[in-house]
């Protein structure tokens, strides 16, 4: 064979190679088009869509911290009448999957969201961000509270026939039980990490950095919590993880997949290096060869403990 | 979409003032592209602090090759880039946004107060080369004489005769804000466009007196950014109709007319 | 007056300044005196004793992250009796206050610490570590259950006539819970955070890079977590709160003072600038002359929100 | 206690290898005091990223005013330490830890490999300057020769005559491993010291032919470290009685008395 295989497969589907771009930070994939074949990706988790369009909250919505950044974008998004209508002929053509993250302050919406897109051409899969900790009265209590992520998973899952996966929160004592709760639900893909809960004083002005006070950490700084998240997470349910959490390089990616991750998304680092999700994709295919696998799901889980 | 990330090699790194740097860099792609108004996003170093790339507007391109970049030292991406020298690349992505709109204008007026007089040396060089208008003023404030280093010269330099300063501190030109130039230099008679980019406050003034004027106004804004490229939505700003959508300076501008963004 | 006025109060006690050294990082004060006036400082928190030695965790025990680090040290300390013989003597002489930062298996070994350690001439706290991710039986479940933190607060203030402070654990899902527990259990002070529990890999030997597998973060890269709860928990409880968490400038303990915190601790910043400590208190003497201020007693709680 | 904090001035950046280098640098406190052996933290950036100071050993000081460290680029650290140039500082800690004991020793053998010479020179040259031993044999090893560099020169330079070689790949001396030379070139008729460091599989060869002579051997051992002066407790090996309290090396070495420690 003289290309790495790099498939994998999550909720009956299969994924050209592992490396997914993480909701909120490749827009809606065309913006990227100019610095990554998007037909390279093994998929494209696009900005999370709500029901109605957001405005999102009152700037400033971002600021660098040591190594990562924090963001209070407030899920700002088309809504989903123009995702459908102006989005998605786009990435009809991108030639790779796509993964659409939904977002909703009620079951009712979650409910929707899954019938409405059900219907829609070009759709793999489902994100269910249940974690995102910007909007007062969405995710945060459905991310944080077991019964509450099971019954928003069953919601979603009862209105669809696309594969649900389920996108967990950090900022809570027990990820494990949280997931298989989630897994309970009948979620066939757990994604994590999302942001942690974070803030930043300006010492000057002695106001937060953000309008919104409090924003969600990402990027570098979050790895080792994400990957002790995602090494819980694998080991508690049976569904297959898709990895989240400061991954910048193809070691990074290694990294997670080690830890039992099947898929892994790349977040904040597409702002740094706009191609940082191609260059992983190549790199996982270097590693696959160098080391002479069968395939990149030999190294899924692979982590040796003693 | 001309947009690409290129790997630009320093040319040279010219010390302005002392906290005010010039880079050159070979980046054929992005000069042989951009417009008057655009801005790259720098990568200012391989590790992870700072993390995120630093956004800087195009000060001048030259013969399609290079791009320079005018820049002051305020924090960690700046100071990283002040110790750089020729012969080492920097990863620019770019050009990015969308710059100034002078199709067809008639008299031109560049307002420009401190680094916000880095996009409008390339604007004033396109419009000699192009417009040829009858008339192009450039206004030029900052808080003292040495802020603006070898700025003046450089416009007069390319044919910018009416070229007028303000200092606050009176080291140089008039002894005040450069909005305070507007009624004394713009005829107003002429159906002026006013360009302009700088502080808020400045631009601020330099609006109001363009509303009261009924002259054509583009500002070109700042905010927080972190890609530069319309992914990540945090360099919003709130619309001229205050509760409409949020408009997203990194796509939307950085240039706006003056009419579609809130003045708060 | 012709000096800052720098000093703060928790439980009753006057701290000359609001900078204290975090535990575990500050050795027993000794390691520092080559670098650091130790009388300079508002107050030593030492590394967390134990009723008997611990050898801690097999090597290797840290290892370097973005803006971070990962320790899995697993509280390996002399013990109370050679702490209190051997330890003790010195930080008799050191100028100022002297925190002693406990921790136990059981309820009884709280108990028991805050006993012995009420009879030792000069120590003027004990910050009770409820919070280590690192020991299996240890301060994990005392940390993230409210009902526990308090019981453990409780056990500890009925044995002691010293000013007792709870540190927290940030891996819960609500400080703020465990923050009125620990109040409501006696505490006259609250110290938080401890670290993150966090996992990095070694790819080529597909090896977790820690022996303990997983280890706790600190540094810079936490900092914004860290200043959330604290901001956080300010506000849920009447009692000072210390706060801790990625402290290395004056800047960043002018953010932790603004948010609420009556005093800092310096944990990794030790071991990146070994002066760290004394550097934050001449910043903040600075700071409060250059604004003018009676004292830094004005910035605690000085957040401008709107 | 002669531990202290130093901000020196880069002298001199020499480019041995490829990838070794070796810095000199104005630090006279810690030039001062330092015993062979012992290693400073070195803060390679101001910024966070790499954050923890890196330890390097004293590869020689020079009329206590200059401290030389001799180092291999491996990663994010010793890479931006490769990227100063002389006028620029840096910010050391130091001396730390304790050094090789060569009280009252007859004949001496230092066994390095790869950058394990590193401390070794300056042992060396201690060697030479107080103890005048009958015997000072000095066996050096790496990969390759090109990773040898100038050192076995250095060496000879200083008067140590019985310099011998060994690479894995035959290209300089011996063909094989340096603790080969040992068995070669040590008569076992004296009683030998032997001060070692290197990789550790190296090390413990050369331990263990110390043992079955009945040698007194010294080794030089490395750990991941976060503050190198006793306080994070992250510097922990197991002692040779596997189950008794941990060492730290940065405190109760880097050198240890090879059956001080568990050779697993
Ligand atoms: C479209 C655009 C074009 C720009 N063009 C230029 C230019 O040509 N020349 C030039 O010198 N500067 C320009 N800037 C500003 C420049 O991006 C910032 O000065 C730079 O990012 C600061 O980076 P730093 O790491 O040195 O400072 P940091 O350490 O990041 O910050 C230092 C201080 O500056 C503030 N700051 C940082 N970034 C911004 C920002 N984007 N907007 C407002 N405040 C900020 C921070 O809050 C902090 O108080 C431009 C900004 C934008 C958005
Ligand atoms: C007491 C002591 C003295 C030393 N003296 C020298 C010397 O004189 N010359 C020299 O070149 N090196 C020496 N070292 C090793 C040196 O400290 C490391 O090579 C350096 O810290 C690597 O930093 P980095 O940022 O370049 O690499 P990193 O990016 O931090 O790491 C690169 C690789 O090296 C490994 N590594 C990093 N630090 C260590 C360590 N302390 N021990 C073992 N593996 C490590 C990492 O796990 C990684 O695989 C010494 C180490 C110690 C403990
Ligand atoms: C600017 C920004 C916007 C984000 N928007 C969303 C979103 O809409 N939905 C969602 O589920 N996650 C969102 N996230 C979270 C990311 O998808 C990802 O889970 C998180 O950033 C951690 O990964 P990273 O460290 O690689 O960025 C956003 C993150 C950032 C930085
Ligand atoms: C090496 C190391 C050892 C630590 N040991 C202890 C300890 O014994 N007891 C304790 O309560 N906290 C301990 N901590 C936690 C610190 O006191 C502090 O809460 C944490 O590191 C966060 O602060 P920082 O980011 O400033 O380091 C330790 C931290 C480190 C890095
Ligand atoms: S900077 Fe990211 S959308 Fe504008
Ligand atoms: S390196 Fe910190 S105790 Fe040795």
């Amino acid at each position: 064979m003289s290309e790495a295989d790099l498939r994998v497969t999550i909720g009956g589907l299969v994924f050209k190679n592992p490396v997914l771009t993480a909701s909120g930070t490749f827009g809606y994939g065309k913006e990227f088009a100019p610095y990554v074949n998007l037909h390279h990706l093994g998929g494209v988790v696009v900005k999370g869509i709500s029901l109605e369009p957001r405005r999102g909250n009152s700037p400033p919505r971002i600021v660098e911290t040591a190594g990562g950044m924090l963001n209070a974008i407030g899920l700002e998004n088309v809504g989903l009448d123009r995702f459908i209508t102006e989005k998605m002929p786009y990435l009809l053509g991108i030639g790779t999957r796509v993964v659409v993250n939904i977002l909703g302050d009620s079951l009712e919406e979650y409910q929707t969201l899954g019938q409405r897109l059900n219907e829609v051409e070009g759709i793999s899969a489902l994100e269910v961000n249940i974690s995102c900790p910007n909007v007062k009265k969405g995710g945060v209590a459905f991310g944080t509270d077991p019964a509450m992520a099971e019954a928003v998973t069953r919601a979603v899952c009862a209105h669809t026939t696309l594969p649900v996966i389920v996108k967990l929160s950090p900022n809570v004592t027990d990820i494990a039980q949280i997931a298989r709760a989630v897994e309970a639900g009948g979620a066939q893909g757990i994604s994590l990490i999302n942001t942690l809960l974070g803030m930043a004083i300006d010492v000057k002005s002695r106001r937060p950095r953000l309008a919104n006070i409090v924003g969600g950490l990402s990027g570098p700084a979050i790895k080792p919590i994400a990957l002790r998240m995602v090494w819980q997470v694998a080991q508690a349910v049976k569904i297959p993880v898709i990895g989240i959490g400061g991954i910048t390089t193809t070691e990074d990616a290694l990294e997670f997949l080690l830890a039992g991750a099947t898929a892994i998304e790349v977040g904040t680092a597409n702002f740094v290096n706009p191609r940082a999700s191609q260059d992983i994709v190549e790199g996982l295919g270097r590693y696959v060869m160098e080391n002479k696998l069968d395939g990149i799901s030999e190294v899924i889980g692979g982590l040796i403990l003693n | 979409m001309n947009q690409c990330e290129e790997q630009a090699e320093i040319v040279r790194q010219e010390q302005l003032t002392p906290d005010i740097f010039r880079l050159t860099l070979t980046a054929p792609q992005i000069a042989s592209s951009a417009r008057p108004g655009q801005f790259v996003m720098v990568q200012t170093t391989s590790y992870y602090d700072p993390l995120l790339r630093r956004p800087l507007s195009i000060h001048q391109t030259v013969a399609d090759e290079q791009v320079q970049l005018m820049y002051k030292v305020v924090g960690k991406g700046t100071r990283l880039l002040a110790g750089m020298t020729p012969g080492q690349k920097l990863n620019l992505t770019g050009p990015l946004g969308h710059g100034f709109d002078l199709a067809g204008r008639q008299a031109i007026c560049l307002v420009g107060g401190g680094m916000g007089i880095a996009p409008l040396y390339f604007l004033a060089r396109e419009i000699l080369r192009t417009n040829k208008p009858p008339k192009c003023v450039v206004l030029l404030g900052a808080r003292t004489a040495a802020e603006l280093g070898p700025l003046p010269r450089d416009f007069m330099d390319i044919g910018i005769t009416e070229t007028h300063l303000a200092t606050d501190d009176a080291s140089l030109g008039h002894h005040g804000f450069v909005a305070d130039l507007l009624a004394q230099h713009l005829n107003p008679d002429h159906q002026w466009t006013v360009c302009t980019c700088g502080p808020h406050p400045m631009m601020k003034a330099v609006v109001s007196q363009c509303r009261k004027q009924g002259w054509g106004c583009q500002v070109s804004l700042e905010t927080m950014m972190a890609c530069g490229i319309s992914a990540c939505l945090g360099c919003a700003i709130p619309p001229a109709d205050l509760s409409g959508p949020y408009l997203h300076v990194c796509k939307d501008g950085p240039v706006f007319k003056a009419e579609e963004v809130a003045w708060l």
